[in-house]
């Protein structure tokens, strides 16, 4: 019990925010633009799983942003020459990975530090995007939309996915072996070398299943619109990171799980539409997320400090 | 070469092994051999090489030359998990856990087969983990996270690991230098099951006393060179001790010699709810030792880090020379004289990655810098001065504290504390894996100290120190002080006193 | 051969795209050398930096559209005192830090149209909401002001129930769009005065379920529309010929860089594009125009 | 060169090595620029890189980057980080333009005001810091949302203050004594920050800090207290910038200093200063942001890459391929000598 505070205190705290747009804006409830919502997340929290791997792995991933706009402009020029999507996706992840594979390397290789190389790849992907398309967008064939579904089958699908890959992570990270080395490397590498576990391996991977995950993400987003903007994944960095913070993983590695993550996610994704809900002035937006990251930590660490002192 | 056991091919052998960590030769060319059914201890100054030693045979480190053989394999590349696979398990000196996983997992991810996609079983894991924490005697939770263990705890666990891996080459690093001696009677009686199950062990100490309880064969590394193997029975301590540091020491303590004056420190009901600390009253007197003995857990450090202002009391009244004492934080302790020296010194000790001088002129910067600025030369000679008078083993005062042996950097982190001319020295186990000669040195530092009118808490478990050094002795049970006794007291009433008044120490 | 500058408000927008096309056809035309470079994103900083960049690299006429009218006009005046001769176009900067500004289509002219439009569609009264670029973007703030000017003077019965800002970025907008209506059950129109917010909130709607029940109108490109017009999600979309206004802004760049181009003038000549009339220092492209299902088609940009 | 802020003679050479190479490469990057940038335009004037006014002008924009780096610094030995430093920067020029323009101050007033905004800010990131020890990455996550979210519930989003004196602009657009204004405010506190951390038992302290906060804490070190002090200067010198942005501009706006605080960390860390704490030099904070001032300015000035229209992207490209290059450098001998020892063995 004590173990999950966090997650049951962020899960406590969405709880509240449901339960007050329930008394005060009880419109927030309709089927279908929470389907809407929950569409426009599902990319998002395809790449939070990744990105808890990551920070429990004690990395951070700053340049997922690039890569998702990289992944997305790329699998839209296939989509656009003619590529079904069946090739699309797993290019887009495949890509994905590969960008993943060069923080690995970076990360992992050469034992660099994780926070500077990925803001070093962030840049970098990002302005050679630009030089390379200047800002243009691609436009994508009709058969893409949807996968082309319709539209309400391929919303289910998306969510369904996002979700299916979720649990699918959550119960690999309890209980499979390869998701405990996880934890065993991010709690202490050394440690870990010391039971026989290769912790750059782990570390190398996981960047890289962030990438395919960043990739695949990037197809999910995709599907929903007949065009790409380039600037399309600008600022998912810090969404993600601040949602899986807020979700208890702690980032200096070791603790926390998906579950968690999810639940932040969930909060943060909620404060946008709740203030259009509560009819409060959109400027105010940006001031009551970081109040929200703040409030979450700070909760945690008055609880800490509690504890230990 | 006496051989203790007829054994004829070794479990493990090492040939001309030598490893350089960038300028320092820490080993040249160590041949050395364990067999089956054999405690094989390892003895050497601090410095010595033991350590790297014991690295290169669970393939932590790659040596630089050499190589070694496991039951009959000659072995290129070796690596932990190689070294795991081939039997050979290891208790490092600083305990090799996961702080932020439970027992149970740490044992498990020890224990468990290779396989990344396989199944984790959670009820088999906390099952096989109390079995085997039962096994070595701990009283742990499997589920307790290994962060809230205090550090003899956290050896037990590693002790749990080694006998779960049924490892046949048990490497133990100075596995009692935390421990106490019930503790540490439970140890021996474990390393003696794992000698009649035909595992070999490699044993580390600096303590004469429990190699010879203990071990049929020793090694003795002296600059990273084995001077020679001997059984048990062909050799005496003094001879021992002379082939270790290549001259006579006399491990005697030296004697008290002042009266102690006037009181420094009074404690009367002192506590802290948050350590568990509660209702010690004690005054240690200028110019008198008073150890602290008691077994692990018994609250001593806590205690030393209330008088230090790390966990500030919350009850009682402390004294400094008749003046009010209520550090909150550090920098005030040390502003009113206080001095303590840690026990767990590559954590809280030294910062491994700066160089010798700075860590010794850490907590005068004050006196040192007058206005802030930083004076290089005053520091340099002081670090110099120090380096001389505790005969600190370095190349200089620029390198870093890192580059040192464990008993070095337990000197520098005294140099620290001696340069603040404090009023009230606290020491922490402070030859706690220190080797024989720098120990007596540290104890005659100690009571030089005595001498010039310094009040001194000495906190130790290694009992024959507390009962030679100390003036008086304070026995802490349960977080409270339990007795006061004079020094010189029987072993048998401080042991009385630790375990409390009913109990008689556990004679297994 | 005159060196020639543009900058846009941000590099990759459509809109902007569009106008370099309109202006690399009249810097080939002129002879003229054409260089268009901007931030990737509005930022008057930035813009700020490429300007002087410019200054040093001494070039003949630099044209902006100001990102915001007071952060550019510092650089720009200094630009003219090197002799460099200054021109805005699409959003203009302080009057006296630049010679002309090529006007696409007053501020009421778009303001009033959409809102006219925004009116016919829902008859005058019920609920509406706009969607912006971002809340500190300057020609957006007149637009906003104008629209609710009006709104108190002639549409008593409408009610403009939230403005939400998009980033500029489509995906976005379409998070909004959707907040909006199920914040709003009674909305009826869905004003986007940005050209990524139309299609995005054409696509929330289209995803809503509510197509036919609440409208969108909207500044943006035939192109990114069509496809919305068709389906009846868009009702129309209102802009001027964006290639037009590029085409126009280098041809009065190259005139006033050879003194053909004099202040107090009336009219002015544009190449292929005929004649344009001037008011005061403004050089007018004309009316803006509606795109709907019965023209878009015959627009390619 | 800074004999306090190494730790040993061999460490100490290989920063030596390491900032003398980042020299190295600042003046190849400027004569490249110099040789390559510099034109005579079609009126027979000298331009681009090779004019003093561009020099200048490289000197203005990198000022408030600069400060930031600066400030940064002390943060990054102590093994911190603070994301919020610009959003900061824009919530100060907020504050600084409505004290002034709303709040009817005088501009000495309205600017010691904003310093002490500033001092609070980092004040609060202090706090959240020390008080209830939590991540500094995280901390200032939330402030960095907070902050940029409090200037624009300010303004709304759509308040721009402008039409400051020309005294005030004085300080952004103009020279005193031949170099701009700012460049000798950015040159007192760059002094003022080198002595700080290498001559002062400050400065030590951060570093110890950087290297094991705990250490610190049993040497008797008021861990705390420094940490709080290296966040509210940052805070500070984070409101310093806010002004001079606002002058240099003439005009203050809520996305003020947007992506300054990447382009701060990226120098200093291109500066060789260690992510992980403990080690690195304001010198090489210095000659970081200088690296990627020339190379920005110098690349806008390249006759090639204005033809591409591509200034800006490459610039960023560079700068984060430079980054990359500096790391896997400062790695590659350890990575060569374990390379060899290996080899040497089999
Ligand atoms: N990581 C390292 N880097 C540099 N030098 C090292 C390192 N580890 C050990 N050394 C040096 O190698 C030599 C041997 O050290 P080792 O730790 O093996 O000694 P030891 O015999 O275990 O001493 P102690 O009894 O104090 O633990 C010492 O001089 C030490 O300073
Ligand atoms: N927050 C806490 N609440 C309750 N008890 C605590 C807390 N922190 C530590 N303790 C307990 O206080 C006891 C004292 O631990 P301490 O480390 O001071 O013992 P010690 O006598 O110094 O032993 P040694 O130094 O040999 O490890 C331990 O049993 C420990 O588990
Ligand atoms: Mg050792
Ligand atoms: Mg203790």
């Amino acid at each position: 019990m004590k173990r999950y505070f966090r997650e049951i205190s962020v899960t406590l705290a969405l709880g509240l925010v449901l339960l007050g747009l329930a008394g005060f804006a009880p419109a927030f409830y309709q089927p279908q633009p929470l389907l809407s919502l929950a569409t426009r997340e599902a990319p998002t929290l395809v790449v939070a799983c990744g990105m808890v791997l990551v920070i429990i792995c004690r990395q951070i991933d700053i340049s997922v942003g690039s890569q998702f706009s990289v992944c997305s402009v790329c699998a839209a020029l296939l989509a656009a020459r003619g590529w079904p999507l069946a090739m699309v996706v797993p290019a887009s992840a495949a890509l994905g990975a590969l960008l993943g594979a060069v923080n690995g390397v970076l990360v992992a290789g050469l034992r660099l530090p994780s926070i500077v190389v990925t803001l070093a790849t962030m840049v970098t992907l990002r302005q050679g995007l630009n030089l390379v398309r200047q800002g243009a967008f691609v436009n994508l064939p009709d058969s893409v939309q949807w996968f082309g579904l319709s539209q309400a089958a391929g919303q289910w699908t998306l969510v369904g996915a996002a979700l299916a890959l979720l649990v699918a992570f959550g119960l690999a990270m309890r209980h499979l072996a390869a998701g405990r080395w996880v934890y065993a490397v991010g709690t202490d590498a050394e440690a870990a070398r010391l039971a026989g576990i290769r912790p750059q391996l782990v570390t190398f991977l996981v960047f890289v299943l962030l990438g395919a995950l960043t990739g695949l993400a990037a197809t999910m987003n995709l599907v929903q619109s007949p065009q790409v903007q380039p600037m399309v994944g600008a600022g998912l960095e810090l969404k993600v990171i601040a949602a899986v913070v807020v979700g208890g993983v702690a980032i200096s590695g070791g603790r926390g799980n998906l579950w968690g993550a999810f639940a932040g996610l969930l909060l943060l994704a909620c404060v946008s539409p709740a203030l259009t809900h509560l009819h409060i002035e959109a400027y105010w937006e940006k001031a009551i997320q970081g109040a929200i990251i703040l409030l979450a930590v700070v909760a945690d660490g008055v609880r800490q400090r509690k504890q230990k002192f | 070469m006496a051989a203790a056991s007829p054994t004829p091919s070794p479990l493990l052998s090492l040939r001309r092994a030598a490893k350089s960590y960038g300028g320092v030769r820490a080993l040249r060319g160590v041949d050395f051999d364990l067999r089956a059914g054999e405690v094989h201890a390892l003895l050497g100054e601090n410095g010595a090489g033991k350590s790297t030693l014991i690295k290169i045979i669970t393939g932590a480190h790659r040596p630089d030359a050499g190589e070694i053989t496991v039951a009959g394999r000659t072995l290129d590349g070796l690596t932990p998990a190689l070294a795991q696979q081939l039997g050979i398990a290891c208790i490092y000196q600083s305990p090799a856990l996961f702080p932020d996983l439970t027992v149970a997992e740490n044992i498990g991810l020890r224990l468990e087969p290779a396989g990344a996609m396989r199944r984790v079983d959670w009820g088999a894991r906390h099952r096989r983990a109390a079995q085997l924490l039962q096994q070595v005697g701990a009283s742990i939770a499997p589920a307790a996270e290994v962060r809230t263990l205090s550090m003899p705890e956290q050896q037990l666990v590693e002790i749990a690991c080694a006998i779960g891996a049924g490892a046949r080459i048990v490497v133990m690093d100075e596995p009692t230098a935390s421990l106490t001696q019930r503790e540490q009677e439970r140890l021996f009686t474990v390393v003696r099951e794992l000698r009649a199950a035909g595992v070999g062990v490699i044993y580390i100490s600096h303590r004469l006393e429990e190699i010879f309880a203990l071990a049929d064969r020793v090694t003795v590394l002296r600059d990273g060179q084995s001077v020679g193997t001997h059984g048990l029975n062909e050799v005496t301590e003094a001879g021992l001790i002379k082939l270790m540091v290549g001259r006579e020491v006399a491990q005697i303590y030296p004697p008290a010699e002042s009266a102690p004056g006037e009181p420094v420190l009074t404690l009367r009901g002192v506590g802290c709810a948050a350590s568990g600390v509660h209702g010690v009253s004690f005054e240690v007197r200028a110019g008198e030792i008073f150890g602290v003995a008691g077994l692990v857990g018994a609250g001593r450090t806590e205690l030393a880090r209330i008088l230090f202002g790390l966990t500030p009391a919350d009850a009682g009244e402390i004294t400094l020379n008749r003046e009010r004492l209520a550090p909150r934080s550090p920098p005030e302790a040390v502003a009113r004289g206080i001095a303590y020296v840690p026990e767990d010194r590559r954590r809280h000790g030294v910062v491994l990655e700066m160089p010798i001088a700075q860590n010794m002129t850490m907590a005068v910067h004050r006196r040192l810098f007058p206005g802030g600025w930083l004076r290089g030369a005053a520091e340099q000679g002081l670090a110099r001065d120090f380096i001389r008078d505790l005969a600190i083993k370095t190349a200089g005062p620029d390198a870093p504290g890192g580059s040192l042996s464990g008993g070095n950097q337990q000197k520098v982190s005294l140099a620290r504390w001696l340069a603040t001319q404090p009023r009230l020295l606290i020491l922490d186990e402070p030859t706690q894996g220190v080797d024989v000669g720098a120990k007596s040195e540290i104890h005659r530092i100690i009571r030089q100290l005595a001498k010039d009118g310094l009040a001194v808490i000495m906190i130790s478990s290694d009992l024959p120190e507390v009962l030679g050094m100390s003036d008086r002795i304070g026995v802490m049970r349960g977080g409270t002080l339990t007795a006061v006794l004079p020094g010189g007291s029987p072993a048998a009433a401080v042991m009385a006193a630790a375990l409390g008044q009913n109990e008689r120490p556990d004679p297994a | 051969k005159l060196m020639i500058t543009m900058m846009p408000k941000a590099k990759g927008n459509a809109y902007f795209i569009t106008c370099k096309v309109g202006a690399d056809k009249a810097a080939k035309e002129l002879g003229v050398e054409l260089l268009f470079d901007g931030p990737t994103d509005s930022n008057a900083a930035k813009q700020n930096e490429i300007v002087e960049n410019w200054i040093t690299l001494g070039v003949d006429v630099i044209t902006v559209a100001a990102e915001n009218k007071e952060g550019l006009s510092t650089a720009l005046r200094k630009a003219q005192k090197q002799g460099i001769k200054v021109i805005t176009y699409d959003a203009d900067a302080l009057p006296d830090a630049r010679s002309f500004f090529v006007n696409q289509a007053t501020p009421q002219g778009i303001a009033w149209g959409l809102l006219d439009e925004a009116a016919r569609l829902c008859g005058s009264e019920g609920e509406f909401a706009i969607i912006t670029a971002t809340l500190t973007a300057g020609n957006q703030r007149e637009w906003l002001k104008l629209i609710d000017e009006r709104l108190a003077a002639k549409y008593p019965k409408m009610k403009l129930v939230a403005v939400r800002p998009s980033d500029d970025l489509k995906d976005k907008a379409q998070s909004e769009a959707t907040a909006l209506m199920s914040a709003n059950p009674n909305l009826k129109v869905i004003v986007a005065i940005c050209t990524p917010g139309t299609p995005g909130a054409a696509e929330a709607v289209k995803q809503a379920g509510k197509v036919g029940q609440v409208k969108v109108i909207g500044l943006g490109l035939p192109n990114e529309n069509k496809r919305y017009v068709h389906e009846g999600v868009t009702e129309s979309v209102m802009l001027w010929n964006t290639s037009d206004l590029g085409y126009l802004t280098v041809y009065a760049a190259v005139a006033l860089a050879r003194d053909e181009l004099k202040p107090g003038a009336k009219t002015f000549q544009a190449g292929s594009l005929g004649s344009f009339e001037i008011r005061g220092d403004n050089i007018l492209l004309g009316q803006p125009f509606i795109f709907n299902k019965g023209n878009i088609d015959q627009f390619d940009f | 060169m800074n004999a306090s802020g190494s730790h040993s003679a061999g460490w100490k050479s290989v920063v030596l090595r390491y900032e003398t190479l980042l020299f190295v490469v600042l003046v190849a990057e400027w004569f490249f620029f110099y040789h390559y940038g510099t034109t005579t335009n079609r009126r027979g004037t000298v331009v681009g890189f090779g004019t003093l006014d561009r020099q200048f002008d490289i000197l203005r924009h990198s000022c408030e980057i600069g400060l930031l780096a600066l400030a940064l610094t002390p943060v990054i030995l102590t093994a911190g980080i603070d994301l919020s430093v610009g959003s900061l920067l824009g919530l100060c020029a907020i504050l600084f333009g409505k004290l002034w323009h709303d709040g009817g101050l005088s501009i000495p007033a309205a600017a010691a005001l904003t310093l002490v905004a500033g001092a609070l800010g980092g004040g609060l990131n202090a706090t959240l810091i020390t008080r209830l020890r939590l991540p500094p990455l995280i901390v200032t996550l939330g402030t960095y949302s907070l902050f940029r979210g409090l200037a624009e519930a300010i303004t709304h989003g759509a308040v721009t203050y402008t039409d400051f004196p020309a005294g005030f602009l004085f300080f952004g657009q103009e020279r005193w004594l031949g170099l701009p204004t700012q460049a000798w405010l950015f040159a007192l506190v760059a002094a003022a920050i080198w002595l700080l951390v290498h001559r002062t038992t400050w400065g030590r302290a951060f570093r110890t800090i950087g290297f094991s906060p705990e250490g610190a804490r049993y040497a008797g070190l008021p861990v705390e207290r420094r940490v709080a002090q290296v966040y509210v200067l940052a805070g500070l010198i984070a409101a310093l910038a806010a002004l001079i942005y606002t002058a240099r501009l003439g005009q203050a706006k809520a996305d003020a200093g947007t992506g300054y605080e990447l382009f701060a960390i990226t120098a200093v860390v291109l500066g060789g200063t260690s992510i992980f704490g403990g080690r690195g030099s304001v010198t090489g904070t210095l000659l970081g942001v200088a690296a990627i001032a020339v190379l920005k300015n110098g690349l806008a000035c390249l006759p090639v890459v204005i033809r591409l229209n591509a200034a800006e992207e490459m610039s960023g490209l560079l700068t984060g391929a430079l980054l990359l290059l500096a790391l896997t450098g400062s790695v590659l001998p350890k990575l060569w000598s374990s390379f060899r020892s290996r080899h040497r063995r089999t």
